[in-house]
């Protein structure tokens, strides 16, 4: 598997992955529109209607292919603050995101409560995210431990950076889903820095994927601009998991082509040779002209996907922009529980 | 009617939790095959099996954790922290997740789960083996937070715990384990949380209380009584967050003197919320300054026989605080 | 004397103090090249180079519990936690390790060091880039815990943090890293730690303070002399542990009306314990019931920024406070 | 050094160690100190004169001989509760020892105010120990990247349980070390057994030596009942982290022969006939007839051992137990510095 996840699929090679023209087609639109999105969010932040942003750009093929296998309403996922696309795979719409940037009342993540990027939602089977690094990581392996103790078939994502792949708290997660083969996915997207500190100053040994057969399970190290490798990686995953066979670390290599949020300015802090060089790291154009080259995407298609996901975002807005902000009134509700809630 | 002792009456409460509901499972380090160091869970893996009582490695952050995800999933774990002086390691996933997991995603997600924690001195444990953390507990908005101080509240507050729909975090004072029986109602009897239990009516002074101290402060009462003529009304607040603050207030309503107790360090303990409550809300009952008695303020139990002796709480100090109130 | 706002006066005083000393050193996340999230640390990296000034990886655990080894080993490290509310990853560290090395050890080892925290909400940084959980730290026997709300303190305590034999949670609010400019002595000003500030004297009540709360109780104050004509004293405690509780006292003595206010969650918070000490130490000197003004007793500061409004203090709502207590 | 550390040295074969004949006498010698001052520390917990033992039988082996190479006064030692050998090649005296057991008032970890088996002392480079298992990897990691900033030679060695190794300060404390090849060694003493959790319940991967190459350092697995790989081990981890070329895991696989502690009942849990066999793992006639086999254990040497070691334990004792109790006055003091403290 190893050798096959670090390999690029010869041709496009989509059909021995057992996947069809339409899915990668699927595949790519998803890749659009996530973008799309997360595009429109630093929109809306530069024209001061939300307050924040934190950017999946870059990491939209990792996100989306190593989704793509789970099973709606079946699998869980837990998200990190990138995982715009993985999100939206899941079944948020363009909408609730829209909606959960501008915090407002109806936010299926939190009702305006939580910073944006804090995706979460029940009826999507995606855990509620909160900022404190990684600690989600424990919530899938949670869910799964309780999959395995109920015997049902359920596989659980969790994503997160490779600076949280040092917390603590992803060792013990990674050692218990080890001892029990729990079906959990581990997905480090790797874009090679936390905030400013680059991969050499936060990992030791510089690999994430190695540290999973500390634990006695698969790492692999993926292309995180391909989504055929990420997929193939995942496939295996989500199968080896279904057949009991536990928990699989995918390390996707991705690149952060925006600044780590809003609030930052990579230009402090990395090269300006290497900013100007994310541009050749782009997972769309990068998928755009193998799916091109293989006669799968025409011209006339890439037109239309661009058309209908700016419709879609622009709806999405709209809509998302009429919603009703919080009510103050309701600000002490939900601590606990209440009678009949 | 059973007489039975504190860790007795915990076992029977989750074994009477796991065969009622089978989304009830019991994880934490020996629980299983060795059934816990103080053997809570004794005879729990035998019935059970080893997944519903599970013997997890030695990392608490893990067990708090992956309790909240199987909660998130639909279960009702029952987490032990083999000394609440280890739970610190799961301080992140307690306050950072279990405790506000509802309020952040608008009540999308709520989390029933119980973290059992056995804390308190006098056992020679040392400073790692005796902590009264219940402060950092009940300072965490959206925990609730339990210390029974009977069998029969032991028994009924867990089985109230377990079925809670919010986080509990579950105090047992080692101390008590197996200080004395008393009688338990047999079956399903639940303990309501929130509730405080006046376990002694009186009218001169009010002494607020739980765990060990309730068993301290009933003696010390008695003491008042037989020698200074002193009725001491002996309130065991049983649940510390949510507080029952209308039966705290009642009690001084009535007494005009306010003791609170704890083994707990002093400066910045629980007891500190409630004086300040009792001070703020029962101003105009009271008839002396609301005294905190508590532990002196080091950083832990110390080993040695006469430190610790030095360091604990015991009748003969609340009847020495009490008759300084009285005196008032 | 140069105009600063507290940002740059916690610069300058680690400037100062790796200058001054070369067993200290600064480490945290992005302190280094990046200089710090909100800046504290610019030019700090450049000017001592990567190992004084080092940039660790994302883990507070690590940060905390390496810095108490450099400090066994005798150096003097200042870490950085990122927000105050992530430093629950590193609380076994200070709790178990940092807070009771000395005790622990009879004395045989001490720990020097700092732990520098940015703190508090107003600044949209919702549940978990706004918390104000000091108490969790102010409840633990061992730790010293200051915070201040000028930048000449934040200067002058930060240095005396630095020199301190043992440990320090060093608590600054984002909301006035940049609020406003005030002079600073230039060059070698200490501020002791353990000493409170009578910010403004007063005599019809005591308000009680720190952090961000100084600059909102000062403004009240301002508007209760113009528009009541009420003198309030307020007292900036800047040392939260030790408490300078003389000057609490002594201050209530002279107002007979204490009102403490600080935004963290009302329940468990710190101002139970001024509360308490008040009620119990200064019950003969009370015209009226001490009160606290606290955030609300919700997990965090939620998004949204009505909710925001709603969850934090502000002049306005000490004002009201205080009106009410005067009324009394 | 991986295959050499696995493998039994030739015949005693302690020469091509750089080890003389009186040093692997020496340090036989010292493995029978180690277990007579455990085995009294038994006989004084039976008799009510302590109330608590957590013992070292079994890892004594794997404790002299990885804290061999240490350097008095100049490296330091981050022990644990079994550490009992460790703290006795670092300087501290079977006198210490009883001393600290009996919790009196000058005992040097902690003047009566810690459990036995919490050791410690600053006269000796031995960091005070609490309770919670694992912290003590991080303060040696500080005092290694103390070292490093400083730029001083020192090399810190910790030691801990494999059921602690799953704790996520580990994985914190390890990562940072393999970041900045900070001069450490980490000794596991994996012994099968946390209390009762056996090892296939809690390492995934069943390797504990196996996650250092996660941290991009070397990780060791050797027998940890022989002396000789031991030393091997450590005296090329010690050989690295002077060079500045990083940390060294070193996993020791030794045998728990008592339970727990005196609170705890290994029957309990552990089959009769594990418990049987154990006897045949005990480090120190293995050694014993190893030496003799090469001639440089006699009966005669033995002997005069044993009534040395003997004599020492008892004069200890006796020393011990007249010493002072702690003085309850005293018990409020060093909350903080004091005043020329
Ligand atoms: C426990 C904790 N510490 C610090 C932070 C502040 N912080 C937010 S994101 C981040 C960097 C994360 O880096 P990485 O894991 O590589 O993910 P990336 O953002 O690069 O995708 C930091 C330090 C935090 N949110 N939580
Ligand atoms: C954080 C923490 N959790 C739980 C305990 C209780 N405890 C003490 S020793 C121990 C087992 C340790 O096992 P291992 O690390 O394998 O070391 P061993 O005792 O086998 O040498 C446990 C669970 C503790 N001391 N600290
Ligand atoms: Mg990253
Ligand atoms: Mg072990």
């Amino acid at each position: 598997m190893s050798a096959m996840a670090n390999t690029k699929v010869a041709e496009l090679g989509h059909k021995a992955l057992g996947l069809t023209d339409a899915d990668v087609l699927a595949m790519y639109r998803q890749m659009l529109l996530a973008r799309a999105v997360d595009e429109r969010m630093w929109l809306m932040q530069r024209a001061g209607k939300i307050a924040f942003i934190i950017s999946g750009q870059g990491h939209e093929a990792a996100q989306i292919a190593t989704t793509w296998p789970m099973r709606p309403n079946q699998d869980w996922l837990a998200p990190y603050y990138r995982s715009i696309a993985s999100a939206i795979t899941f079944g948020m719409s363009p909408e609730d995101i829209v909606t959960a940037h501008l915090a407002k009342g109806d936010d299926v993540s939190s009702g305006g409560r939580q910073m944006p990027g804090h995706y979460g939602a029940a009826r999507y089977n995606i855990v509620s995210l909160s900022s404190p690094v990684g600690t989600q990581v424990l919530h899938a392996v949670g869910i799964a431990m309780g999959a395995w103790v109920k015997g049902e078939d359920v596989v659980a994502l969790t994503s997160f950076g490779e600076g949280t792949s040092n917390q603590g708290e992803i060792h013990e997660a990674m050692n218990f889903a080890g001892v029990h083969k729990l079906p959990v996915i581990f997905v480090c997207e790797n874009n090679g820095y936390a905030i400013s500190v680059p991969l050499d100053q936060q990992v030791g040994g510089l690999s994430v994927a190695a540290r999973a057969q500390g634990y006695g399970f698969p790492g692999v190290t993926v292309d995180g601009t391909d989504p055929l490798a990420c997929y193939a990686a995942a496939r295996e995953a989500h199968d080896r998991a279904t057949r009991g066979e536990g928990p699989t670390l995918i390390e996707a290599v991705v690149h952060r082509l925006t600044s780590h949020s809003s609030d930052d300015d990579q230009r402090r802090y990395r090269d300006p040779a290497e900013v100007e060089d994310l541009k050749q790291h782009d997972p769309i154009p990068l998928f755009a002209s193998r799916l091109a080259a293989v006669g799968l995407l025409t011209t006339e298609l890439e037109e239309q996907y661009r058309a209908e996901v700016k419709a879609e975002i622009n709806e999405a807005s709209k809509r998302a922009e009429a919603r009703p902000e919080p009510d103050v009134a309701t600000a002490e509700r939900w601590v606990y529980a209440e009678e009949g809630g | 009617m059973a007489e039975l002792n504190i860790l007795e009456a915990i076992r029977i409460a989750m074994d009477e939790e796991l065969e009622r509901d089978p989304n009830v499972m019991v994880l934490g380090e020996d629980v299983g095959r060795k059934g816990g160091v103080f053997g809570a869970t004794e005879g729990l893996w035998a019935k059970y099996g080893g997944k519903r009582v599970l013997d997890t490695p030695l990392t608490e952050a893990m067990i708090a954790g992956a309790a909240a995800g199987a909660a998130i999933y639909g279960l009702r774990p029952i987490a032990e922290m083999q000394f609440a002086d280890f739970s610190y390691p799961a301080f992140n996933q307690i306050v950072s997740e279990i405790s506000r997991m509802r309020y952040r995603s608008n009540n999308a997600f709520g989390l029933p789960m119980v973290i059992r924690m056995p804390y308190g001195g006098g056992v020679h444990g040392a400073l790692y083996h005796s902590q009264s953390n219940e402060a950092y507990f009940t300072s965490t908005v959206g925990l609730k937070v339990v210390a029974p101080g009977t069998p029969a509240d032991a028994k009924g507050l867990l089985k109230a715990a377990v079925r809670d729909p919010d986080p509990v975090m579950f105090f047992e004072h080692k101390k008590t384990y197996r200080l004395f029986k008393a009688e338990v109602p047999d079956g399903d009897t639940v303990v309501p949380i929130g509730v405080a239990d006046v376990a002694r009516p009186g009218k001169h002074l009010s002494i607020f209380c739980y765990g060990y101290m309730r068993f301290c402060a009933l003696e010390a009462a008695e003491t008042l009584a037989r020698e200074d003529g002193v009725e001491a009304e002996v309130v065991d607040l049983r649940t510390l967050r949510p507080l029952d603050t209308e039966t705290v207030l009642a009690s001084v309503a009535k007494t005009g003197k306010a003791l609170v107790v704890h083994e707990a360090n002093r400066f910045g303990g629980f007891g500190a919320e409630v004086a300040a409550i009792i001070a703020e809300q029962a101003f105009e009952h009271l008839d002396g300054p609301v005294t905190r008695l508590a532990g002196p303020d080091v950083p832990g139990v110390p080993f040695h026989h006469s430190l610790e002796d030095w360091f604990m709480l015991n009748p003969a100090k609340i009847v020495e605080a009490a008759r300084g109130l009285v005196a008032y």
